[in-house]
C-alpha cells in the first residue's frame, strides 16, 4: 500500500490519459465519423454535463467525502430555475441572452441544497453517505412536488441559450465546463482554500491542529458541488428545452466515476480535477464511440463496464505493486 | 439499386420487455431484411438527454430518418427539432412527443388503454367496491394519458372508493411491496386493482398470493400485454390490454421510409391486420395502432407469437 | 519572580467514565525548559492536548500571562502564542514540506494566490538554519519517520510561540538530529520562551531541562528543580517505586549461528550486506538515520521485493518474499512506524495482540476467543500495558502502551529470531527495563535478536556485538569489549 | 476525529437501535395495522432482499471496500437460475422443495461475479468503486444478453417455495435472512476469517506485516457478496414469479445505505452485521409505514430522506464531540 500508492497521483494522471489516447485512436480508425469537428465537439457538449458535476464532485472528494444528491439537484435546480425562465414566466419578454434571475436562482437553490447536506456533514457528524443519499431522496421529492411532477416546458431563449447557444462557434455548456475547470483547478492548486481542502482530506486531525477551519471546509465543499450541480441542472433544462423533474437519475455515479477514474482517491487528500476531466472525457467518449459503432445496447453496458476496468488497470498496473 | 437507408430506432430505454419487442420489431421489417434499409437501435437509457445524444451522434453520421420512442413529452420536442434543422424526418412511435415537427406518429392511444383496463376492472367489480391504482413514473406521458383514461373510467363508476394511488414506477417487485402494505392498511376491503401497466399488476397479484388471499376475489388489470400477463390472463388472475408495440415499429419504419423516399409503397403486413387503421399513402399525421383486449380466445395464438 | 507563562491547576479528563487525568497541575516559567515526567498513560499528553485546545478538561484552571483561558480549539491555543509538537505525527502526507509547515499560515498574493515560492524559500531557510538536511518542496509522504518528525518540530517552532509543548520529539530521531532540536531549544530558552518537554530519555531531561513535573496515574505528584534531584529519585518518582540498574541483560551468546545473512541488497540503497547472529545473541544495528537498517528488516521480512542476497537460517538457505514465510522461518518484526505497519488502529488491544497467531487459536477456522483472551491476558501481564481491558481500542491506548501491544503481538508468536527496530520508541523507564528482560531472557533461552537502535546507551547496553551501517553498506563490527559511543559514532559517519 | 469515532460501534448500535424503536413506536400509535404480526411479516419480508444484500456488503465495506454491483447481480443471477427453473426446463417435473440445480447454479452464478469483481480489486488494485462500477454495468448486460431482453416466466413451484414458502408459517425469505444473518454474525465474530476481515480493513499494511493473506481475504469478501447477491436475486425472481432482467436497479444504495445507517464505517475496519440488520430494518420500516399512511408518494421521497439523516443523527449525537 503504503509508498506505492501514494506515488499514484503522478503517474495515475498520465496512465490514464493514454488509456484515454488509445481508445480515441482506436474509435477513429474504425469509425470515420469519430474525428470530425463536429463530432468532437458532441462528446465534448455531452461530458459538460458530467464534466461539471464531477468537479464539483472532486471537492467533496477530496475531503474524504461524497455528494450523492447530485442528479437530485440537478433536477431540482432545473425546474426552479427554470420556472422563472418560462415564456409565461419571464413575461417582460424575457432578456434575450444571459438571463440573470432564473440563473440566479438556480445557483442559489444548488448551493443552498448543498449546504444541507454540508451542515449534516460538517456540523452534526452524519456520514456523508447517509447525509446525501437523504438528500438525494429529499431533493427529487421536493423537484416532483415544486413540479407537480410534470416537466416545465416552454423555456425563454435566453435560458435555452445556457445549453443550445455558442460563443464564436464553441458550444456554451463547452465553454462552461472549460470555465469551471480552469476556475476548480486554479482554487485547489492555488489557493488557501484549495490547499486546505486537500489539507482536511489528507489528514483533518493535522488541519483542525494547524488551527484550519475544518468545519467551515467540509461544508463549503458541499455548497460549491451544490452549486455546480445546480450549473449541470441549467445547462441541461437549457438544453432539453424544458426541466424535467425525473432528470439526472443516478447522475451521481457517473460523476463520482469519472472522479476516481481519474485518480482521486475516495480516502481523500490524493487527487487532480485534470485528472477528473480526463475521466469525465474518457466516459463521454466511451458512450459516444459505441453509439457511433452502432455496437447493440446490451453489448454496450458490457463494454463499457469492461473497458472502465480495463482502463484504470493500465493506469494501476504501471505502479508498483503493494 | 440505392445504397440501403440509414434508419436509427430511438428508444427511451431498452431492459425492459416492452421496448425490448418494440426494438427486436424493427429488424423483422421486410425492408431491413431486404437490405434496403440499414437499421440501428439506439438506448436512451431511460434519459430524454441520452436520446438527445443520441440525436446528434445521428445527424453527425448522416442517418437518413429517425423513428423515435421518446423518454419525455417536452424535450423529446427539442431532440425532434434538432434532426429536422438537420433535414432529417422523424417519426414518433410508441409514446408521444410534443412537437409539430414530426412527420407522423404511429404509436396507441394511452388514454383509451387507461380507460379500456379500469373497465374491465370495474366490470369485475360490478361498478362496486374499492379500488387501488399503482401509477407508472408520475410526469411520464404513459402515467398521465392512463391516469387520464383510469379517470374517466371510474367517473362512470361514482361509487367505486379509490382506497390509494401511488407509484410503483413500471416496477414488478415496488409494486408487490406496494400491494402488500396495502393489503394490511385495508384488509379485504380492496377488490379492484389498476395497474397502470402489467408488471405492477403482477405485482399486485403476487402479493394478494403472498397474503394467502384468493387472487380470483379481485379484479385486476394491466396494460401491455406482456408475457407474464398473457399467462396470468389465461389462468383468469387478470385482465390485459395487448399494446402492439411490433405494430408501431414496424408502422413508424414504414412511414419513415416513405418520408425519405416519396415513391415506397408500405411492405410490412400491419396495415392489412389492423383495417381501422388506413395508410393514407403515407400522409396521415397521426396512425392510431388499436389496442386488443387479451382474451381467453386470443390468449394463446398471442403467446404463440412469442415464442 | 517573573510571571508563569502558563498557570494549569486541577485538570481533569475522562474518556467514556474512565479518568486519563485526574489532578494535572503544571507552571511554566518563561526561559525555562520544563520537563513533564510519568510513566507510559501517566496523562502526560492528555495535559498537553487540553493545553492545545485539542480535548477539552472536564475540570480545572489555566492562566495565561495570568489571566484565566479556556481554549476551545487549537486555533485559539496558537493566536495566544502556544504550539505544539503531538506524540502522534500527523502529517498531511500528499503536501509538501513547506505546505505543512506554513498549513493555514499561507503566504498569500494577487487574487488570493499562494505564493509557493516565497512559501518554499521561507520553510528552506526554517529547515536549514536547523540543519535538518531536507527539502522543502518534497512530499510529506517520501519521508522517513524520523524526517517527518524534524518538519513537526520545524512547523512547532516556526509560529514562534511563547510557548512550546513538546511530546516526545525525539523518540523517533538519532541523536545527531536530536542534538540539532538540543541547540534550538537553548536559543528559545535564551529568548525567554517556555518549553515544555517530554520525553522517556532521562539523559535528554538531565541534559536540557531547567525543573520537572512528574505525573503518575493521571496525577501531579511532585515538582522542582533538576538541580535537586538525581536520576534515581527521578524514575521512583515515575515509576512509583525504586528501581536499580537500567539494562537487565543475562544471555551468553552460544556457538552456533542461527541467523546468517550475505550479499544482502535491498531496494532503497541497502547494498551487499552481510552478517550473522548466533544462537543466545542480541546483536545490534547502528547507523545514522537513513542508514538502511529499517530496509534490511524489511528485506529479512518479505516486505520490500526480492533483490539480491542470501538468508540462512540454521544453516539452510531460505526464500523470503512475504511475511508469511518470515513468520513460519520464526522470524518477528517490529516495525519503527507502530501506526502504519504495526497496529491495527480500529481494533482493540486483544485483537490487535492476536493478530499474528490467530492460526494457532482456534479449532479449525472457529477462534477459540478463551484462548485469544487468555494470549492477551498473559501479554499484558509480561508487559505491563496499562489498559482498562483488553477490549479496549489501542486508538485509546497511550503510545507507549501501543508499543508494547505491537511488541507483544510478536512474543506471542514465539519466534527464533526477533528483528526489533527502536523497540523502546515511547516506552518508559520501567517498561523499558521489562522490554530489556524480555530480549534477555528471550535470547538466553537460546533465541537470536536483531535490534535497530539509535540510542547509543541502548545498543551499549544490551548488545553483544554490534553492526554499524553507513550508506546502506557495513561499515564495520563490534564486540561488546571493543564497543564504546565514540567507537559506534566514529564508524557511523 | 478519531478516538470518539472509534468509539462509535458500541454506542451506536444502540443509537440507531433507538432511532429504529422510536420510528415503530410513532408507527404503531399512528397506524393500527403496523404492530399486526401480519405486517410485522411483511416488513421482515420486504426488508429480507435488501437485508441479504446488506450482509454481504458489510463484508467487503468492513475491508475499506464497496459493491456497487450487487444490483445487478441480483438480475443476472435471477435469470440465470431461474432459466434452470422453468417449468420447461425442469422437465422432470421440477421437484416440489428446493430445486438444488438452479439453486447451485444460482450461487455459482453470483460467486462467479464477485470473483470477478473481487480479483480485480485484490489481484490488479483497482479501487473497488470502479471495479463494481463496472461490474454493475457488464452484469446487467450479460443479464439482458443471457434473457434476451425478456422476463424468465413460468417458474417451478420448488423454485417459487424460495420466495413465497413457508416453514412453519415464517415465509422461506425471512428465514433466509436470518439464517444469512446468524452464519455472517457468526463469521465475523467468531472465526479466523471474520479477524482478518476487520485487520484488513482496519490497517491493511500492518495486516502483511502481520503476515495475513491480505489479497486472498479482499477477493473474498467480494466472493461472499456476489453470492449473498445470488441468495438475494433468486429470493427475488420466486417472489416476482418471473426473472426480470431489469431487476434490482439501484439497489446497492439502499445496502450501503444500511450498512452505512447501522454504523459501519466506510473507512473499514469498524462495524457490525447486527447494526446492518437494524439499518436494513430501519429502512424497511420507512417503506412500510409511510405506505401504510398512505402518505403522497412525492411527500414519501422527501420523508424518506430526512428521516434517514434524522435517524442517523440522533445517533451520532449521542457520541462524544470530536
Ligand atoms: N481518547 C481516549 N479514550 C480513552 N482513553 C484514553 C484516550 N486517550 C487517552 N486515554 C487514556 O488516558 C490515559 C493517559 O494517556 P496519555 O496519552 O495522556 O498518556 P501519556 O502520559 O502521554 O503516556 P505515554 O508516555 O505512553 O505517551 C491512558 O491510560 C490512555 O489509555
Ligand atoms: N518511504 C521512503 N521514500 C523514499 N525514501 C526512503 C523511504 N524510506 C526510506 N527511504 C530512504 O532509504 C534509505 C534507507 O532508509 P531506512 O529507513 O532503511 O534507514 P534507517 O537506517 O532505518 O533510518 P531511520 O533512522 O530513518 O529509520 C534512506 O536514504 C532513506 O531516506
Ligand atoms: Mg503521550
Ligand atoms: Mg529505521
Amino acid at each position: 500500500m503504503g509508498t506505492a500508492s501514494r506515488m499514484a497521483p503522478a503517474l495515475q494522471r498520465y496512465g490514464i490519459l493514454i488509456a484515454l489516447a488509445v481508445l480515441c485512436i482506436v474509435l477513429s480508425v474504425v469509425s470515420e465519423n469519430f474525428l470530425t469537428s463536429r463530432n468532437i465537439i458532441n462528446v465534448l457538449r455531452q461530458t459538460s454535463i458530467n464534466g461539471i458535476l464531477a468537479v464539483g464532485m472532486t471537492f467533496v472528494i477530496l475531503t474524504r467525502g461524497i455528494d450523492l444528491s447530485v442528479g437530485s439537484v440537478v433536477a431540482l435546480v432545473g425546474v426552479v430555475s427554470a420556472s422563472f425562465a418560462t415564456t409565461s414566466a419571464a413575461g417582460v419578454a424575457g432578456a434575450p441572452y444571459m438571463p440573470l434571475i432564473p440563473v440566479a436562482v438556480g445557483l442559489l437553490t444548488g448551493m443552498a441544497v448543498g449546504s444541507v447536506s454540508g451542515i449534516a456533514v460538517a456540523r452534526f457528524s452524519v456520514p456523508a453517505f447517509v447525509a446525501t443519499l437523504g438528500m438525494l431522496s429529499a431533493a427529487r421529492g421536493l423537484t416532483l412536488i415544486y413540479a407537480g411532477g410534470r416537466p416545465i416546458p416552454a423555456l425563454t431563449d435566453g435560458y435555452r441559450w445556457i445549453g443550445t447557444g455558442d460563443i464564436g462557434g464553441i458550444p456554451v455548456p463547452i465553454i462552461l465546463f472549460g470555465l469551471v475547470f480552469a476556475v476548480a483547478h486554479f482554487v485547489l492548486t492555488r489557493t488557501r482554500f484549495g490547499r486546505h481542502v486537500y489539507a482536511v482530506g489528507g489528514n483533518p486531525h493535522a488541519a483542525k491542529v494547524s488551527g484550519l477551519p475544518v468545519r467551515r471546509i467540509r461544508f463549503a465543499v458541499y455548497a460549491i458541488s451544490g452549486a455546480l450541480a445546480g450549473v449541470a441542472g441549467m445547462i441541461l433544462a437549457a438544453r432539453t428545452g424544458s426541466a424535467l423533474p425525473q432528470a439526472g437519475v443516478a447522475y451521481e455515479l457517473d460523476a463520482i466515476a469519472a472522479v476516481v477514474i481519474g485518480g482521486t482517491s475516495l480516502a481523500g487528500g490524493i487527487g487532480r480535477v485534470s485528472g477528473t476531466v480526463i475521466g469525465a472525457l474518457l466516459i463521454g467518449v466511451m458512450n459516444n464511440g459505441l453509439d457511433l459503432l452502432g455496437v447493440e445496447s446490451y453489448y454496450q453496458q458490457v463494454i463499457k463496464g469492461a473497458l472502465i476496468v480495463a482502463a484504470v488497470m493500465l493506469d494501476r498496473s504501471r505502479k508498483t505493486e503493494d | 439499386q440505392d445504397a440501403p437507408l440509414k434508419i436509427g430506432m430511438a428508444a427511451y430505454g431498452l431492459n425492459a420487455e416492452f421496448m425490448q419487442l418494440w426494438s427486436a420489431a424493427g429488424a423483422k421489417h421486410p425492408a431491413v431484411q431486404s437490405g434496403m434499409v440499414e437499421l440501428t437501435v439506439f438506448d436512451g437509457r431511460y434519459d430524454a438527454l441520452v436520446q438527445q445524444d443520441q440525436f446528434e451522434t445521428m445527424i453527425t453520421q448522416g442517418f437518413d430518418a429517425i423513428v423515435f420512442a421518446p423518454m419525455d413529452v417536452e424535450a423529446g420536442a427539442t431532440a425532434v427539432q434538432l434532426a429536422v434543422d438537420a433535414g432529417i424526418p422523424v417519426v414518433g412511435s410508441n409514446a408521444r412527443v410534443n412537437s409539430d415537427q414530426l412527420t407522423a406518429y404511429v404509436g396507441s392511444n394511452d388514454v383509451e388503454a387507461g380507460y379500456l383496463e379500469a373497465k374491465a376492472v370495474l366490470d369485475k367489480m360490478g361498478c362496486q367496491g374499492a379500488v387501488v391504482i399503482i401509477e407508472g413514473p408520475i410526469g411520464q406521458s404513459g402515467e398521465i394519458q392512463r391516469g387520464e383514461g383510469n379517470e374517466q373510467a371510474l367517473a362512470e363508476c361514482p361509487d367505486v372508493q379509490i382506497l390509494e394511488r401511488q407509484t410503483g414506477n413500471w416496477s414488478r417487485a415496488e409494486a408487490q411491496a406496494l400491494m402488500e402494505n396495502w393489503l394490511t392498511s385495508h384488509g379485504d376491503a380492496i377488490t379492484g386493482v389498476i395497474g397502470q401497466n402489467d408488471e405492477m399488476a403482477l405485482g399486485a397479484i403476487e402479493a394478494i398470493k403472498a397474503a394467502g388471499m384468493d387472487v380470483s376475489d379481485f379484479a385486476i388489470a394491466g396494460v401491455d400485454g406482456v408475457t407474464d400477463a398473457l399467462n396470468a390472463v389465461k389462468t383468469g388472475q387478470m385482465a390485459s390490454i395487448l399494446q402492439d408495440g411490433e405494430a408501431q415499429a414496424l408502422g413508424s419504419i414504414d412511414v419513415a421510409i416513405k418520408a425519405v423516399r416519396p415513391d415506397y409503397e408500405p411492405m410490412s403486413g400491419i396495415w392489412e391486420q389492423y383495417p381501422d387503421m388506413p395508410w393514407n399513402d403515407g400522409a396521415s399525421k397521426e396512425y392510431n395502432v388499436p389496442w386488443t383486449p387479451v382474451t381467453l380466445e386470443n390468449v394463446d395464438a398471442l403467446l404463440a407469437g412469442r415464442q | 519572580m517573573a510571571q508563569p507563562l502558563l498557570e494549569a491547576s486541577g485538570f481533569r479528563k475522562s474518556f467514556n467514565g474512565v479518568a486519563a487525568l485526574r489532578l494535572g497541575q503544571f507552571t511554566l516559567m518563561p526561559g525555562s525548559v520544563h520537563a513533564l515526567c510519568g510513566g507510559n498513560g501517566a496523562g502526560k499528553s492528555t495535559f498537553l492536548k487540553i493545553l492545545m485546545g485539542i480535548h477539552h478538561r472536564d475540570a480545572g484552571r489555566l492562566l495565561r500571562n495570568g489571566a484565566e483561558v479556556t481554549f476551545d480549539n487549537p486555533s485559539q491555543a496558537l493566536d495566544n502564542g502556544i504550539s505544539i509538537i503531538e506524540q502522534e505525527l500527523s502529517p498531511v502526507p500528499a503536501m509538501t514540506v513547506a505546505e505543512n509547515i506554513y498549513l493555514g499560515r499561507e503566504p498569500v498574493g494577487l487574487f488570493g494566490r499562494i505564493a509557493f515560492r516565497e512559501m518554499n524559500n521561507r520553510a528552506q531557510d526554517l529547515l536549514d538554519g536547523f540543519h535538518f538536511g531536507i527539502r522543502a518542496d518534497t512530499l510529506m509522504m517520501d519521508l522517513t519517520v524520523a524526517q517527518t518528525q524534524l518538519v513537526e518540530i520545524a512547523k512547532a517552532l516556526s509560529y514562534d510561540a511563547e510557548v512550546i509543548i513538546m511530546d516526545e520529539p525525539t523518540s523517533a530521531l538519532g541523536e545527531a538530529e536530536a542534538d540539532q532540536l538540543f541547540a534550538a531549544i537553548a536559543m528559545l530558552k535564551a529568548r525567554g520562551k517556555g518549553v515544555i518537554y517530554v520525553s522517556h530519555r532521562l539523559s535528554e531531561i538531565f541534559g536540557i531541562c531547567d525543573s520537572y513535573t512528574v505525573f503518575r496515574d493521571g496525577a501531579f505528584v511532585e515538582t522542582g528543580a533538576l538541580a535537586d534531584i538525581d536520576k534515581d529519585r527521578l524514575i521512583q518518582l515515575v515509576v512509583g517505586r525504586p528501581l536499580t540498574e537500567e539494562f537487565v541483560k543475562d544471555n551468553t551468546p552460544g556457538d552456533d549461528t542461527l541467523l546468517s545473512v550475505q550479499g544482502l541488497a535491498a531496494d532503497r540503497g541497502v547494498r551487499d550486506v552481510s552478517f550473522s547472529v548466533r544462537r543466545g545473541e542480541i546483536l545490534a544495528l547502528y547507523g545514522l538515520m537513513g542508514s538502511g537498517r529499517t530496509e534490511i528488516f524489511d528485506r529479512l521480512f518479505g516486505l520490500s521485493g526480492q533483490t539480491a542476497g542470501q538468508i540462512m537460517i540454521d544453516g539452510a538457505p531460505v526464500t523470503i518474499t512475504t511475511p508469511r514465510h518470515a513468520i513460519d522461518a520464526g522470524l518477528a518484526y517490529v516495525t519503527e512506524d507502530r501506526k502504519r505497519s504495526g497496529l491495527v488502529l480500529t481494533g482493540d488491544v486483544r485483537d490487535n495482540l492476536c493478530l499474528a497467531t490467530l492460526d494457532r487459536m482456534g479449532v479449525g477456522p472457529v477462534m477459540n476467543t478463551r484462548a485469544e483472551g487468555r494470549a492477551a491476558a498473559r501479554m499484558i501481564e509480561v508487559l505491563n500495558i496499562r489498559t482498562a481491558s483488553d477490549r479496549l481500542s489501542v486508538s485509546h491506548l497511550s503510545g507507549g502502551n501501543q508499543q508494547k501491544v505491537v511488541l507483544g503481538k510478536w512474543f506471542l508468536t514465539e519466534p527464533r529470531i526477533l528483528l526489533l527496530d527502536e523497540p523502546t520508541r515511547g516506552v518508559d523507564v520501567g517498561a523499558k527495563r521489562e522490554i530489556y528482560r524480555v530480549m534477555s531472557d528471550f535470547a538466553r533461552a537460546g533465541g537470536a535478536v536483531v535490534m535497530v537502535s539509535s540510542e547509543t546507551d541502548e545498543v551499549l547496553g544490551m548488545a553483544d556485538r554490534v553492526v554499524v551501517m553507513r550508506d546502506g553498506r557495513v561499515a564495520g563490527e563490534l564486540d561488546r569489549a571493543a564497543m564504546s559511543a565514540e567507537q559506534l559514532l566514529h564508524l557511523a559517519v
